[in-house]
């Protein structure tokens, strides 16, 4: 039986397998990410950098019961001023390299953007789910006109691919989806907001208080994201949340993802994820009698 | 899971370290650590200073999170999650346990009948658990020369035969296990170094511990010398807590 | 030791602890809803009933991969002139019967509302998570406007009082708690949106494709919301979503809620969760040396 | 979890039952079931009639669901969750298993030396696994006399001791269960029955196949003659799919 060929394409962008390292896991340091990459990720998004040098959120900034695992970092970041370097060492991987941008408004996305262009990236992902003051509570990602005028503004200011990393903690995901439509891809889903109260001594655990849930927990809210925006609209999404096997990126892939991101189960499985769910992609071609990942992408929306 | 337990002794070892007691039904293995929190304050990693049924933390005390896991009494209770890390390897024959700082923390466990010490400290009241090896077994350093050797660790491992010893263990702050490495690199001996660097997750995810593409709290914090000795950013640089890359000078 | 009282009231209901039955669960069956009251509940709040009689969707119903539990049950229900009986023997038990209710607008919230008042329950429950047409993808609570007529609606109707239940699947939750804030109680959270494809049948499992998570995956999600609407506003909140022991109703409990309901853990531990749940909390308050509940509520909101 | 297995073979057992065997490396016990998903239909209980390392369904067709899973060919897989269900009680010594309608698929399983069966239909050419029996292990029932007594199961019953039996054993719809009930009440004998009801979850959360407050997919399907006899909904009223109270003519 001859091998089948995983590798898949967002765009221009060509991936020897469909594993993109997600944003915020083990991708701050320029040799962390360079080393994912020989280890197997096809392709590596930055930490979600910002205008200025952040420290983020004092330690505990994980809370985990396992499965549950709830992060808020707080968007520690060395400034886009600060990045150039690491992403130059993490190129030398020959691999692609996703420049993740966080701003408050339009302008500050069209700058990052802009640097991240500078630097060498292969695409720029807007990670809409920051903070929004007005409507306090809630995020950019959940405020349709916002997400329209960045993703115009960045489409119109950078020549390589924009992808649009949404929210699930939205009333109405499609109008969000629509409202990001520019994009050159969607990347689905960011975290679910919650927390975890430690009840012996009786706080938050969370130096933040809440944070975001990731991992398995969320992955029915992944698919059933994915498979919204599919069944609705005609644009390639990415998937994330909660993938820890290659069966569980099928299930991403039927629903029409092109590829997939993985990010809480390098806490399970370490660096070593990412061969693991080649592997099992692998197996469940090879045993279904797939020779491409076109002939089952999308296979469950109809 | 975060455990909660409660401390049974807090024992004074030094002027700025301490040592709290408790039983933790858990496998541990010298060399690991925990992540401890203080409630209102921070997380900070902690190696176990005992690991057989009876545990211990042992605390320096740096900053406000330090000081105040310090200061917690009997009776009352400490957080943490774990055991975390990649142990010390287990040999039979002879060790040697080098420890500067807070270091000879995660090198208690490994003191037995087999194993001789290198107690580094600023000055004499500094040295820490240098009481637990024979006297014969053990050579100290003092910056100030108030006890043993004045001078640092390096002029301690002058005068010692480093190649007879089965395995060297290494504990201490990222400067001092540099210029061990750098006095040993070239001679054939074993050696294993738990390092030290800011750590957020404790369990491998938040890149802020890393050194080289590894990560110290999965990884690490130990690593066999030849390890250590291909790391580029080791001892020359890392990021700090913003995730900016800062140069040591 | 003297043993820890765990009785609590949400207004003017007493309960003799803390753990009612979530709607939905082993609550259509007047015999069944007796049973679990004589088995532990302290109460029970009924499946949601609508104006007409409904079969709800085919099966399957539940889509399950431990601890991941999604359902779409399609709200089957036997009609509002046919629930009374089933309401008089749940009633025979002795303990408060809630009437759960689900309506297309205000009027027939209200008529709802007024029969479930006649058939003598001690509260009634808006169910407000049902599909909204508008919007489409999103439920009535996500529309504040529409959750401020329904409750003063049904607030006006009845003398009972009045529990909104409110979803977690909204933009800004405090948004639509505070349209509901004429309610006696809230009652958060329902189930978040999801979906499960079996990637060997190629199909969503669900026959309704998207339904809701519930349990343990979804407990971050319900403390979260407890403490984000205790923090806010002053009114009483009932917790629920993924309680499967005594120490996570502690969890809620400290979040600020007054009283819990149990669900999905029905399925794990059977209708003996109740007495499970019950000595566990008894434990707890012994080993903290907590007398009564309200020694502890809310103590992680300081 | 959804099993996907894939069919060895399809064997036809009377004109309207098929057995489907198939490999599943899982513990089951004669009486229990499984949920029985056909993607794109619905998905239904239907008990193993094989426990053993090979296991087997056994269909009768009745609707839409239940004729597109007879008709699974081998090589093709069929999908479900389980096992689900309280077993039938294990004895030693003679046992009577008395099955109407498809009732004798989860029966079929304590088919042993020790065991004589009963075995109710409408026709000759639906009286199921019959054949499995000894000839003089077995009586059989039909409605229109084609074959062994002419009339229901109780006719059938009122021919044998049961008081005999370590166990009689008895599948079949809620009306036949009933009649059996209603029959042996007040006799001193061992018997547990399988109920039928609608069942939508298969867990236990739903309430959809209750009676009398326990629900059939986790405190049964099998309960004792001495639990069927207290309950005051069996054979007389239930639940609707839609949850709306209907009688038992
Ligand atoms: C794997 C591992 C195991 C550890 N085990 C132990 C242990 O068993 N016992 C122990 O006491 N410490 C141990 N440490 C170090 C300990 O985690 C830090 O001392 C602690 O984080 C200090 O936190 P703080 O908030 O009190 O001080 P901070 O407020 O973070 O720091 C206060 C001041 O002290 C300095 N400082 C902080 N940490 C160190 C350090 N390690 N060396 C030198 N200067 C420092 C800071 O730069 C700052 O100037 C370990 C560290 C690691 C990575
Ligand atoms: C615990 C349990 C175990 C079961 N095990 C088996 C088994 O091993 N083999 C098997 O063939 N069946 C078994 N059944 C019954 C089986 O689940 C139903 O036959 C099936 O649900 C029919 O589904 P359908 O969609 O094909 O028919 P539907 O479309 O639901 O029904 C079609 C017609 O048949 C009638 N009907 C449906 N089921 C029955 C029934 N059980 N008795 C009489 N009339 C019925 C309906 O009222 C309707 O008129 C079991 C049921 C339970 C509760
Ligand atoms: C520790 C941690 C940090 C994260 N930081 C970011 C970030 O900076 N930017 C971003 O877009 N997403 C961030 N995420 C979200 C992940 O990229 C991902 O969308 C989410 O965790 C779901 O995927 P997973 O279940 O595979 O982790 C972070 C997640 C975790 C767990
Ligand atoms: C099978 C099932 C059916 C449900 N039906 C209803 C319903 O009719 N009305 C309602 O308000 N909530 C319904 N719910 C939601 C529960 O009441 C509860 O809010 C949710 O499941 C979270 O709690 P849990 O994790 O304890 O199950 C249902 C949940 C399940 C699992
Ligand atoms: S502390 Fe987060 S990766 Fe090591
Ligand atoms: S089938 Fe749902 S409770 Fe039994």
């Amino acid at each position: 039986m001859s091998i089948s060929d995983i590798s898949t394409s967002i765009g221009n962008i060509n991936l020897s397998n469909p594993f993109i390292l997600a944003s915020g896991i083990l991708d701050e340091n320029g040799y962390t990410m360079k080393r994912i990459l020989s280890e197997g990720a096809s392709a590596a998004v930055t930490k979600s950098i910002g205008m200025e040098e952040r420290n983020g959120y004092k330690p505990p900034i994980v809370a985990i019961d396992d499965p549950i695992f709830i992060n808020a970092v707080g968007l520690p970041n060395p400034g886009i001023l600060n990045v150039g370097e690491e992403i130059k060492t993490a190129r030398e991987s020959g691999k692609p390299v996703i420049g993740s941008i966080f701003g408050k408004d339009e302008n500050e996305f069209i700058e990052l953007a802009g640097k991240m262009e500078e630097y060498g990236v292969s695409a720029v992902e807007l990670n809409l789910s920051c903070p929004h003051v007005k409507g306090f509570g809630s995020e950019i990602g959940g405020d349709p006109n916002l997400v329209r005028k960045i993703v115009k503004g960045v489409k119109g200011a950078i020549s390589k691919p924009v992808w649009s990393k949404l929210s699930p903690n939205v009333t109405n995901l499609l109008d969000i989806a629509n409202a990001a439509s520019d994009s050159d891809a969607l990347v689905l889903i960011n975290t679910v907001r919650g927390m975890k109260i430690d009840i012996y001594s009786k706080k938050p655990v969370l130096s933040n208080k809440v944070g975001g849930l990731s991992g398995s927990s969320i992955k029915p809210v992944g698919i059933r994201s994915v498979y919204e925006v599919k069944s609705n609209m005609d644009i390639p999404v990415i998937g994330v949340g909660g993938i820890e096997s290659g069966f569980d990126a099928v299930e991403y892939i039927m629903a029409g993802a092109t590829a997939v991101q993985i990010g809480t189960a390098v806490w399970k499985y370490g660096r070593a994820v990412f061969s693991k769910v080649t592997n099992e992609l692998l197996e469940f071609m090879g045993s279904e009698g797939y020779g491409k990942i076109e002939e089952f992408r999308g296979i469950a929306l109809k | 899971m975060i455990n909660s337990v409660r401390i049974l002794r807090n024992e004074i070892n030094t002027p700025t370290v301490n040592s709290l007691y408790f039983h933790w039904d858990v496998r541990v293995e010298p060399g690991q650590f925990v992540m401890t929190w203080v409630p209102g304050l921070s997380e900070i990693p902690m190696s176990l200073s005992l690991t057989g049924k009876e545990k211990c933390l042992t605390v320096k005390k740096y900053g406000d999170t330090s000081n105040a896991l310090s200061n917690v009494k009997p009776g009352e209770r400490i957080f943490f999650r774990g055991p975390y890390g990649k142990p010390f390897s287990k040999v039979r024959g002879k060790t040697l346990l080098v420890g500067g700082g807070s270091g000879m923390a995660s090198l208690r466990p490994l003191i037995d009948q087999d194993a001789s010490g290198v107690v580094a400290a600023r000055s004499s009241d500094e040295l820490l658990f240098k009481g637990l090896f024979p006297i014969d077994k053990i050579i100290v350093a003092t910056d100030d020369g108030s006890e043993g050797i004045k001078g640092n660790i390096v002029d301690a491992l002058r005068e010692i035969e480093l190649e007879k010893y089965e395995m060297i263990y290494v504990c201490g702050p990222e400067r001092m296990i540099k210029s061990v490495v750098d006095f040993v690199a070239g001679r054939n001996i074993n050696m294993e170094l738990s390092l030290e660097r800011n750590m957020k997750c404790g369990v491998g995810i938040c890149d802020s511990c890393s050194i080289d593409g590894f990560q110290l709290c999965t990884d690490g914090p130990t690593f066999g010398l030849s390890t250590v000795l291909t790391m580029k950013e080791f001892g020359r640089t890392k990021l700090a807590e913003s995730g900016k890359r800062i140069w040591f000078q």
